[in-house]
C-alpha cells in the first residue's frame, strides 16, 4: 500500500486466475479474529508469534505509533500507509486480503462473488443486515454511490492528489474509466461491469482506496467539495470516516494522534475487536518510537528500525512482531543512458560486487532475504533466477572484460535523505556500504543526496541519476505490480526514462503475460519475462526485507501482513 | 569644645604618652590595619593609624587618591568589599564599644542609625530603580518601628532641611530626575535621617559641578552643626576641607602623616607631603606670580608592604633612615602631652627630617649643600636627584598618572581591585554595568 | 509610555515587510516549480498549467507579491502543497503546543537559572560557583537532540519515571478545545490527566531548556556581581538594611535588568531549539510543522511558519523591552 | 546563542587612543593570567593539533571497515568502539576535527566578513544607510538561526559548502549588530573627537581610530560564534541536512548516527559528544577570557 509516485498509470492487464476463476469463493471474512491462524512462518525464528496461546480478553487502549501523520480521513484519497494503517481499521472493501498474506483474497462487504466468463461482469453478493457506523444500511445502494462517486471524480478530485489509486486501477474517470457501470441488481447484489476484462480488479479492490463508506455520512461532510481541503469528511471532522468496519472513527487531532473505538455493532460476529480504543500516534524518529515502546508510552510500534530488534528482543517486556512474507523489493537502480552503465559487463559486475548478507546482517537485523528475482520471493510467478553473489574477483574480471577504463568507473550514487522505508531502513548507512563494496572492485561512485519527499523521486524518475538506491513495497502481491508498473513499463512506446532500459521483446512479453487467458501460459510467460531481465540485470535486486513491527508483550493477537494492512481488531491484551 | 585626651585602654602606638583623661570620645581609631587579598597579591591599604574625634566635631582627612581614606572610613562602617578587604588589626571604638568585633546584625544596627555615611558619587549611590521615597522610608524603618506615614512626613521634612523644593512631589520621583546637586541633597537628608552621631561624607563634592559644590558643603556644614552631629570629610581638596572643618588628618598610602587643627595646620604646615599638597595647588589668596610645584612620582605600589618612610621616593626632605625606618606620628614638639580631639589637638607629623617653615613657604629645601639620600645600594654619586629629569619625575608627567584626576580616583581604583577578587574570571557580561 | 509601545510597533512593521519580502524572493528562488511539484513529475501539462493558475504563477511577479501581501494582510497564509490544509488552522493546532513548551522550558532555565546564578554569585570562586560555571558551559555545549535523547534514554526508558514523547497520554482521551493541553485538561475537569500532560513536558523542558539556563545562570550570576559592587548598595548597607532586604530590594531589581534583556534574546534561541525538541520528543508543535514542512518543501507551510516565529520573535522582544521598561525607571520616565 | 545573549553588553569604550598595541599588549598579559581561558585555550590546542595531526595519530582509515564488526564495543585496540559501518570511532572523531575546524572557522570568518562590512559601513556612514542596513539585519535576525540555516541547505542544496554558508548567514546579522553598536558607541569617544578635530578624514578615523577598537566586541563574538557553529553544524545533521557524502567524519553527522543506534551501542555517543563539547567549551573559555582581557576598563 505504499505507493511511489514512480510510474504513471498502471497498466494491469488480466491476471490472478487464481483469486477470479470465475467460481462463487467462499472463504472466512477477512477480518475474521485469527485466533486459529499461527502466526506466518516468519523469516527469523527469533520474532515470537504474538497470536499465542490464551483466551482474548476484552477491554482496554491501545496506543500504535506510526511514521507519521495520516493525510486524508476519506478512504478515496489515501495513498500513504500512515492513513490507510487507521483507515484499514474502519472501512472496508468488499472483499480482502486475508490477514497475514498478501494475494489471498477472502470476502468482506462481499461474502460471495461470480466473474462472467468474459470477464467483464463482476457480480457480488453482499452481507445481510451491516449497518455503517451512523446507523446507516449498508447495501448494494452504497456500493454504488462509492464507485459512482469515485468514477464521477472531477477537477481536484480528479487530480493523483487525491484519487490517485481509482485512475491508475481503472485508467481514469467517466467515459476514461474502465467502468461500464455498477448497479444494485438487489439490495444485496451488485453487479460491476468493466469496458475491458482485467483480471487484476478483484486484487486492486482489496486496497484501501475502494473502501465502501456510509453515503450519508459522505455527504453529510460535503465530501465532493471541488476544494478538497473543504471537505470536513477529507480532513478528519467529526463524522468523517464512516464505515463498516470492527472500529469507529472518534477524532484526529492533526499531529496528535487519531482514535478509534470499538464497533460493538460489527457484522461479523467473530470479529469484534477485543479493544475498546486504539489511538495511533505519529512518531517520525525511530528511535524516539522505541523510546516511547520502552518507557510505555506507546504499546505498538509499526516501524521498528531492525537495528534495535536485538534491543527488543532483550527486553522481557517488549517482543518483536513477524510481519510475514514479504512484498516489496530493494534494488539498486542503474539508469543505461549514463555511461559506465550502459555496458552490459559493468552492470553484472555490480551485482557481483555487493555484499548482500553483510548488508542484511547490518541493516536489516536479519529480517530479510537475498533477492532470487525482481519482486518478491514469495510473489506469483517469482523465479529463482541464481542471481550472482557476492564475488569481488568475479566483479573485477568482469570490469576488465568490459574494456571499460578505470578513469571511466566514476559516476554519481545518490541516496535519499529523511527517510526510511520498509525495505531499506537505513539508505544512508546502506549506501555506505554499498559505495565501499563498489570502491573494492574499483568503482568510484561520488556520493549525492536528495531529501526523499522533494527531489529525490522525482529525479530519479526522470532518469537523471545513474546509479541510486529504490525499491518497491507491493500495492497487491503480482508480478505486474512490481516487474511492469512499478519498474520496466514502456510509456508510449519508449523504456520509462527511470531505467532507460530498453528491450522491447520484453515489454511485449509482459503485455502478452498480462493478456494470458490461462495459469501455463501465464507462469510461462512472467519466467520467461524474469528471464530476460536476467541476461539483460538492469537493476541488481539485492533483498526482500520483512520489516518487523514491536509491541508491548502483552499485546496479543497482532497478525502481521506482508504488505502492511494489518486490522487490529483480533488485538487483546494480556493484562 | 573640651579638651580631650587619647582614650585610656589602647595605648597608641605612635602617638606617644597620652594624657589625662577627661572624656570618652565619640569615635576612637587605633592601630587600625586593612588589607586586600586581591589575585595580585596583597594591597597594603592602611597601615595601622590612630585618630579620635569628640562629639560634634568635624575632622578632615586629606589625602591623594589611593592614600586610604576612604578605606578607613569603609572600615568604620565594615563595609569594606568582601571577602578581599580585611581589618587585620586594630580596633574602632565608638562610645568605648569596639565596632571591629561586632556581629553582622550588632553593627548593621549602628549603621545608618549612629554612623551615617555620604559618598562620593550621587550619580551612582543612590539606587536609580527605587524612588526617594521608597529609599529613604526605608532608612527610617529599618531603624525605627514607624509607620509608613511618619517615615514619610520625616522625610519630608529631611528634604525641606536640605533645599529640596516641593518635596512631597519629589519624593515620587526616581534618581535620575534629579540633578547631581539635587541627588547630593538627598543623600545628605537620607544621612541625617536617623540623627546620627557621626555622619562621614566621602569626597561629597567631587563629582559636583563646581558652583554646587559650596552650596553642598554649605548644607553639610549648616546641618552637622545644627544637629551637633560628629563630621568626618574626606577630600583630596584642602580648599574644602579649609573652611569646613575643625582639625585635618592628612594622610598619605594608608599612614596618617600629618595631625593638626585646621587653623595649625594651614599656618604651619610640616610634613613634607602636605608642603606638597600645598604647593600643588592655586590658592585663590596667593600673590599670582607663585608657581606650582607638582609631587614628583607617584604614590608607591601599595601591593609592596611598606617598608620605611612611605612619603620618601617622592621627598625632597629625606635622610638615609627614611628609606629604612617608617617615623611614628609624633608631636612636633616632642615634649608637649598628646591631645587628640578639639582645638588644642596636638600638631603631629610623621617625619625624620621635618622642612622648616621657610621651606614650606619655598616649597622646598634650602638647606646649603642638601642633597635627597639617594636610595639604599645605590651609590650616592649616581643620584643626581634634581627634581625634574628624573626618571620618576618624568613618569609623573605622564597621563596616565593621573594622580589629581577627580575622574579616576585611586580610592575607586583599589576597590576595584578588591572587586576583582570576587569576579570568577571565567565569567560573563561583566561590562554589563555602565 | 504608549508612545513607547507605538513607536515599538511600528518600528517592527519594516522588519516585517522585509520578511515578506525575503520570504517571497526565497520561495522564488526555490528551485523547481511549485505547480509541478504539488502535481508530481508525470501530472499532465495542462494540469500543471491550471495548477499555477490557481495558484496565481502566472501573473507577473510584483502582482504575485502584492497577491501575497494582500492574502497576508486578510490573515490567508495559504494551504499546505502537501495535505492541502489551511496553513491558518494548522498553525492554531500546532502553535499552543510550542507555546506550552516554550514557557516550560523557560519556567525551567529561569527558575533555575537565576537562583543558580545568585548562588554562584554569593561565593565568588567558591567550589560551587565552580560547578555552577562548568555545568552551565556544558549546558550551552550540548546539542539539543543529544541531550533530548539521552534525557529520553536514562528517564523514560531506563527509570520509567517519565513519559518519553507526545504530550500526554493518548488514552486519557481527553477533548482539545484550545489546544493548550494543561488548560484542556482542566476544562474538562480531569487532574490525572493535567498531571499526565504536566509530566509530559517535563524531558523536552529541560532538554530545551539547557541553553537558557546555562545562559540565564551566568548573566544572573554576571548581573548580581556587578551590581553587588555598586555604590548604591554600598549605600543601602552604609544604611542599615538588612542583608535580604539589600539582596532583594536593591541588587536584584537592578540585576535583574541584564537578564530580563537575555531571557527576551533566549525567546528566539528556544524558538529555534523548539524546532529540534519537537523532533525529538513527538511534541505538535511549530518547530516540528516546520521542520516537515522543509523537508516537503511545503511552500505555504514554510514561508508562513517562518514569518510567524519572526512575529512571535518580534512581539516577545516587544513585550520584553516593555517589561524592562517598567522595571528600569530610566527608561520609562525618558 | 551564547553569543547572541552577550551582543547588546559588549559594546564598550577603550580609554586610549593609541589603542591597537596597546590594548592587545595589556589582553594578552591579562588573558595569560585568565585560568579559565588558559583552560580554554589548551582544549582548542588539543582540537586543532589533532585536526593537522589527524593522519598520524589516528591508527585506522577513517572508512575502512567491515560489516562483519558493526557495533564493536570499546576495546584496547578501538577506544570508542567501532560503528555501524564496522569502522573505528575515535579514528573518525579525530579526523571529524578537521572538518569540525574548517566548518567553523570558514563559515565564522564568511560570517564576520559580511556582517562586518555590513557593520562598518552601517555604523561608520550612519545616516539613512544606517538605517536602511540596520533594518535589513533586524529581519534576519527575527529568524531563529537554525531556521535559517534549514532554509539556506534546503535552497542551495546539501553539502559542506553550503552548510558553511548557511552558519556564515545566521551568524552575519549578530556580527553587524556587534560591531555597528561599538562604532557607535567610540563615534563620540573622546580620542575620536581628538582625531576628528585634527582633521583625520572620515575613512581614515573609522580604519585607524574605530576599527581597531570596535573589533575587540567582535573577536569575542566570533570567538563564542564557533562554539556556536559546531553545535549548529551538528543540529542540521540531525535533521537530514548534513554534508552529502555520509561517510564523511563530521562530528555532528556521526553524533546523528550515534544518536540512530543509542539502543544498540550507546557508546558511540561519547567519541563526538565529548569533541564537541569539549571544542565548544574551549571556545566558549576563550571567548569569555578575550572579552575580560579585552576590556580596557578591567585594567588593574
Amino acid at each position: 500500500m505504499t505507493r511511489i509516485r514512480s510510474g504513471a498509470g498502471l497498466a494491469i492487464a488480466a491476471i490472478l486466475f487464481a483469486a477470479c476463476s470465475g467460481s462463487t469463493a467462499t472463504p472466512a471474512p477477512a477480518s475474521q479474529a485469527p485466533a486459529s491462524a499461527a502466526a506466518p512462518s516468519g523469516a527469523a525464528p527469533s520474532t515470537a508469534p504474538s497470536a499465542a496461546a490464551g483466551t482474548p480478553k476484552d477491554g482496554g487502549s491501545l496506543v500504535v505509533a506510526i511514521p507519521g501523520d495520516i493525510s486524508s480521513t476519506d478512504s478515496a484519497f489515501i495513498q500513504d500507509s500512515n492513513s490507510s494503517t487507521v483507515s484499514n481499521q474502519v472501512i472496508e472493501g468488499l472483499v480482502a486480503t486475508k490477514p497475514g498474506t498478501t494475494g489471498e483474497i477472502v470476502p468482506a462487504l462481499a461474502k460471495s462473488w461470480t466473474v462472467s466468463p468474459d470477464g467483464l461482469t463482476y457480480t457480488f453478493t453482499l452481507q445481510d443486515g451491516v449497518k455503517f457506523h451512523d446507523g446507516t444500511d449498508f447495501n448494494a445502494d452504497a456500493v454504488c454511490y462509492n464507485y459512482n462517486r469515485w468514477n464521477n471524480f472531477t477537477g481536484a478530485l480528479a487530480s493523483p492528489d487525491y484519487s490517485y489509486y481509482y485512475a491508475a486501477v481503472f485508467g481514469g474517470y467517466g467515459k476514461d474509466s474502465n467502468l461500464a457501470s455498477c448497479t444494485a441488481t438487489s439490495p444485496t447484489e451488485v453487479a460491476i461491469v468493466l469496458k475491458h476484462p482485467y483480471s487484476s480488479f478483484l486484487l486492486s479492490q482489496t486496497i484501501t482506496s475502494f473502501g465502501i463508506n456510509s453515503p450519508t455520512a459522505l455527504k453529510a461532510l460535503d465530501a465532493d467539495n471541488p476544494d478538497p481541503t473543504k471537505s470536513g469528511y477529507n480532513t478528519g471532522a467529526k463524522g468523517a470516516m464512516v464505515g463498516t468496519g470492527p472500529f469507529m472513527f472518534k477524532e484526529y487531532t492533526a499531529n496528535d494522534h487519531i482514535t478509534v473505538v470499538k464497533n460493538p455493532n460489527y457484522w461479523n460476529k467473530a470479529g469484534v475487536a477485543h479493544l475498546d480504543t486504539v489511538i495511533f500516534k505519529p512518531i517520525s524518529d525511530q528511535t524516539a518510537t522505541l523510546n516511547a515502546l520502552q518507557s510505555g508510552d506507546i504499546q505498538l510500534a509499526m516501524n521498528l528500525n531492525p537495528t534495535d530488534l536485538s534491543t527488543v528482543q532483550a527486553d522481557t517486556k517488549l517482543q518483536a512482531i513477524d510481519r510475514g512474507e514479504s512484498c516489496n523489493l530493494f534494488h539498486l537502480g542503474m539508469n543505461e543512458t549514463h555511461k559506465p552503465f550502459d555496458n552490459e559487463k559493468i552492470r553484472e559486475a555490480v551485482a557481483y560486487a555487493i555484499n548482500k548478507q553483510a548488508l542484511i546482517d547490518t541493516f536489516y537485523g536479519g529480517q530479510a532475504k537475498a533477492a532470487i528475482t525482481w519482486m518478491p520471493a514469495g510473489g506469483l510467478y517469482a523465479k529463482d533466477e541464481a542471481l550472482p553473489e557476492y564475488n569481488v574477483d568475479k566483479a573485477k574480471a568482469l570490469i576488465a572484460e568490459s574494456g571499460v577504463p578505470a578513469d571511466q568507473l566514476t559516476f554519481d550514487f545518490w541516496y535519499p535523505s529523511n527517510v526510511s522505508r520498509p525495505y531499506m531502513p537505513d539508505p544512508k548507512g546502506i549506501f555506505q556500504a554499498i559505495s565501499s563494496d563498489l570502491e573494492a572492485v574499483g568503482f568510484t561512485p561520488n556520493p549525492q543526496t536528495k531529501p526523499w519527499k522533494e527531489g529525490y523521486l522525482k529525479e530519479e524518475a526522470t532518469g537523471k541519476y545513474p546509479m541510486w538506491l529504490i525499491g518497491w513495497t507491493c500495492d497487491w502481491a503480482g508480478p505486474d505490480n512490481f516487474l511492469d508498473t512499478a519498474f520496466f513499463n514502456y510509456q508510449g512506446g519508449k523504456p520509462s526514462p527511470e531505467f532507460a532500459y530498453t528491450n522491447d521483446a520484453l515489454n511485449k512479453t509482459m503485455k502478452d503475460a498480462e493478456a494470458a487467458t490461462d495459469d501455463a501460459t501465464a507462469k510461462t510467460l512472467w519466467e520467461k519475462a524474469q528471464d530476460m531481465i536476467r541476461a539483460d540485470m538492469p537493476t541488481v535486486p539485492i533483498v526482500n526485507s520483512t520489516p518487523p513491527a514491536a509491541a508491548a508483550a502483552f499485546v496479543k493477537g497482532f497478525v502481521g501482513s506482508g504488505n502492511l494492512t494489518e486490522i487490529l481488531n483480533s488485538v487483546w491484551l494480556d493484562q | 569644645m573640651t579638651t580631650t585626651t587619647p582614650p585610656p585602654a589602647p595605648a597608641p602606638t605612635a602617638a606617644g604618652a597620652a594624657g589625662g583623661v577627661a572624656s570618652v570620645p565619640l569615635l576612637s581609631v587605633r592601630d587600625l590595619v586593612v588589607r586586600f587579598r586581591t589575585q595580585d597579591g596583597t594591597i597594603y591599604a592602611v597601615n595601622g593609624i590612630d585618630f579620635d574625634l569628640a562629639e560634634g566635631e568635624t575632622l578632615g582627612i586629606v589625602g591623594e587618591s589611593g592614600c586610604g581614606k576612604s578605606v578607613t572610613n569603609l572600615a568604620i562602617m565594615r563595609l569594606l568589599p568582601k571577602p578581599a578587604g580585611r581589618i587585620e588589626r586594630g580596633r574602632i571604638l565608638l562610645d568605648g564599644q569596639d565596632l571591629v568585633v561586632l556581629s553582622e546584625s550588632e553593627i548593621r544596627a549602628i549603621r545608618g542609625r549612629d554612623v551615617a555615611m555620604i559618598f562620593q558619587d550621587p550619580m551612582t549611590s543612590l539606587n536609580p530603580v527605587l524612588t526617594i521615597e521608597e529609599q529613604m522610608v526605608e532608612t527610617i524603618r529599618a531603624h525605627r518601628t514607624t509607620s509608613k506615614e511618619e517615615a514619610r512626613a520625616r522625610a519630608i521634612e529631611l528634604l525641606e532641611m536640605v533645599g529640596i523644593p516641593k518635596p512631597e512631589t519629589r519624593l515620587k520621583a526616581f534618581p535620575h530626575q534629579f540633578s547631581g546637586g539635587m541627588r547630593q541633597r538627598v543623600m545628605i537628608a537620607m544621612a541625617l535621617a536617623l540623627d546620627p552621631r557621626l555622619l562621614i561624607a566621602d569626597e561629597p563634592t567631587t563629582a559636583l559641578d563646581v558652583t554646587i559644590q559650596a552650596q553642598i558643603l554649605e548644607i553639610l556644614a549648616r546641618l552637622a552643626t545644627e544637629s551637633g552631629t560628629a563630621l568626618i570629610l574626606i577630600t583630596h581638596d584642602l580648599g574644602v576641607v579649609a573652611g569646613m572643618t575643625k582639625r585635618i588628618n592628612v594622610m598619605y598610602a594608608g599612614f596618617v602623616v600629618e595631625s593638626a587643627t585646621t587653623p595649625e595646620l594651614f599656618a604651619l604646615p610640616s610634613h613634607p607631603y602636605t608642603i606638597g599638597l600645598l604647593h600643588s595647588i592655586p590658592r585663590l589668596d596667593s600673590d599670582g606670580d607663585e608657581d606650582l610645584i607638582p609631587i614628583e612620582g607617584r604614590p608607591p605600589d601599595q601591593r609592596v608592604e611598606p617598608v620605611g618612610c612611605p612619603f620618601a621616593p617622592r621627598c625632597a626632605w629625606r635622610i638615609d633612615d627614611c628609606w629604612s625606618d617608617n617615623p611614628g606620628l609624633a608631636a612636633i614638639d616632642g615634649r608637649a602631652a598628646v591631645v587628640m580631639t578639639g582645638p588644642a589637638a596636638t600638631h603631629r607629623i610623621a617625619c625624620f627630617n621635618p622642612p622648616t617653615h621657610d621651606e614650606a613657604l619655598a616649597g622646598r629645601p634650602l638647606r646649603e649643600g642638601f642633597r635627597p639620600a639617594p636610595p639604599p645600594g645605590t651609590l650616592p654619586e649616581d643620584t643626581g636627584f634634581e627634581g625634574l629629569g628624573s626618571e620618576e619625575a618624568l613618569e609623573a608627567l605622564e597621563p596616565q598618572g593621573a594622580e589629581h584626576s577627580p575622574l579616576l580616583p585611586r580610592d575607586e581604583a583599589l576597590l576595584d581591585a578588591g572587586r576583582d577578587r570576587g569576579q570568577y574570571p571565567g565569567d560573563a557580561d561583566r561590562d554589563s554595568h555602565r | 509610555m504608549i508612545k513607547y509601545i507605538v513607536r515599538r510597533l511600528l518600528g517592527a512593521i519594516p522588519v516585517l515587510f522585509g520578511l515578506s519580502i525575503i520570504l517571497f524572493a526565497f520561495i522564488h528562488l526555490l528551485p523547481g516549480d511549485p505547480a509541478a511539484t504539488i502535481l508530481g513529475q508525470h501530472a499532465r501539462p495542462e494540469l500543471v498549467d491550471a495548477m499555477r493558475h490557481r495558484l496565481g504563477l502566472d501573473l507577473p511577479l510584483w502582482q504575485q507579491y502584492l497577491n501575497y501581501v494582500g492574502d497576508l494582510l486578510h490573515g490567508d497564509l495559504g494551504r499546505s502543497f502537501v495535505n492541502n490544509r489551511s496553513v491558518v488552522d494548522d498553525f492554531f493546532v500546532r502553535f499552543p503546543g510550542t507555546v506550552e513548551l516554550t514557557l516550560a522550558a523557560l519556567a525551567f532555565a529561569v527558575g533555575l537559572g537565576i537562583p543558580m546564578g545568585r548562588w554562584a554569585a554569593r561565593k565568588p570562586q567558591s567550589f560551587s560557583d565552580g560547578f555552577i560555571t562548568v555545568v552551565s558551559l556544558v549546558g550551552v555545549s550540548i546539542p539539543i537532540f543529544v541531550l533530548g535523547l539521552s534525557l529520553q534514554y536514562v528517564f523514560a526508558v531506563q527509570l520509567h519515571i517519565l513519559p518519553a514523547s507526545g504530550r500526554i497520554d493518548p488514552r486519557l482521551q481527553v477533548p482539545y478545545t484550545t489546544n493548550f493541553l494543561l488548560i484542556d485538561t482542566l476544562l474538562a475537569g480531569r487532574p490525572d490527566a493535567f498531571v499526565d500532560s504536566l509530566r509530559h513536558l517535563v524531558l523536552p523542558a529541560i532538554a530545551l531548556g539547557s541553553i537558557p539556563l546555562a545562559i540565564i545562570t551566568r548573566i544572573t550570576r554576571a548581573s548580581v556581581l556587578d551590581v553587588t559592587h555598586e555604590d548604591y548598595v554600598r549605600t543601602a548597607r552604609a544604611k542599615g538594611l538588612t542583608e535580604k532586604r539589600v539582596d532583594g530590594r536593591h541588587i536584584m531589581r537592578n540585576a535583574w535588568l541584564p537578564v530580563v534583556t537575555v531571557i527576551g534574546l533566549q525567546v528566539g534561541g528556544l524558538l529555534a531549539g523548539a524546532v529540534i525538541t519537537e523532533t525529538v520528543f513527538a511534541w505538535n508543535g511549530v518547530g516540528k510543522w516546520v521542520v516537515e514542512a522543509i523537508e516537503a518543501h511545503d511552500y505555504f507551510v514554510i514561508q508562513s511558519s517562518i514569518l510567524i516565529f519572526a512575529l512571535i520573535f518580534l512581539l516577545v522582544n516587544l513585550v520584553v523591552d516593555i517589561g524592562y521598561a517598567f522595571l528600569n525607571p530610566r527608561i520609562r520616565y525618558s | 546563542m551564547a553569543t547572541k545573549a552577550a551582543t547588546p553588553a559588549t559594546v564598550r569604550v577603550p580609554v586610549e587612543s593609541r589603542a591597537s598595541r596597546g590594548l592587545w599588549r595589556d589582553a594578552l598579559v591579562r588573558l595569560r593570567r585568565n585560568r579559565p581561558a588558559l583552560v580554554g585555550l589548551a582544549c582548542i590546542a588539543i582540537f586543532v593539533f589533532v585536526a593537522f595531526f589527524a593522519p598520524w595519530l589516528a591508527q585506522y582509515d577513517p572508512n575502512k571497515g567491515g560489516l562483519g564488526k558493526t557495533f564493536e564495543p570499546p576495546s584496547a585496540a578501538h577506544w570508542a568502539g567501532l560503528d555501524k559501518l564496522g569502522r573505528d570511532e575515535l579514528t573518525r572523531v579525530m579526523y571529524g576535527a578537521r572538518i569540525s575546524l574548517v566548518v567553523g572557522v570558514v563559515s565564522v570568518t564568511v560570517g564576520l566578513t559580511i556582517g562586518g562590512l555590513v557593520g562598518a559601513i552601517a555604523g561608520g556612514v550612519g545616516g539613512r544607510i544606517d538605517t536602511i542596513l540596520m533594518r535589513i539585519t533586524d529581519v534576519f535576525l527575527a529568524i531563529p538561526g537554525i531556521l535559517l540555516a534549514i532554509g539556506i541547505v534546503a535552497w542551495l542544496g546539501q553539502g559542506l559548502v553550503q552548510i558553511m554558508i548557511a552558519v556564515a548567514v545566521a551568524n552575519a546579522p549578530i556580527f553587524a549588530r556587534i560591531l555597528r553598536g561599538s562604532l557607535l558607541s567610540l563615534r563620540e569617544a573622546e580620542f575620536v573627537t581628538a582625531a576628528r578635530s585634527v582633521g583625520a578624514s572620515r575613512t581614515r578615523l573609522l580604519l585607524r581610530h574605530m576599527l581597531p577598537n570596535a573589533l575587540t566586541a567582535l573577536i569575542v563574538a566570533a570567538t563564542l560564534a564557533l562554539a556556536t557553529a559546531i553545535i549548529d553544524v551538528a543540529g542540521l545533521g540531525f535533521l537530514g541536512l548534513g554534508p552529502p557524502d555520509p561517510r564523511t567524519a563530521e562530528w555532528g553527522t556521526m553524533l546523528t548516527d550515534s544518536t540512530e543506534a543509542l539502543r544498540r551501542a550507546p557508546w558511540l555517543i561519547f567519541a563526538p559528544g565529548i569533541a564537541i563539547v569539549i571544542s565548544a567549551i574551549g571556545f566558549n573559555l576563550l571567548g569569555d577570557g578575550l572579552r575580560e582581557s579585552l576590556d580596557p576598563r578591567l585594567k588593574r
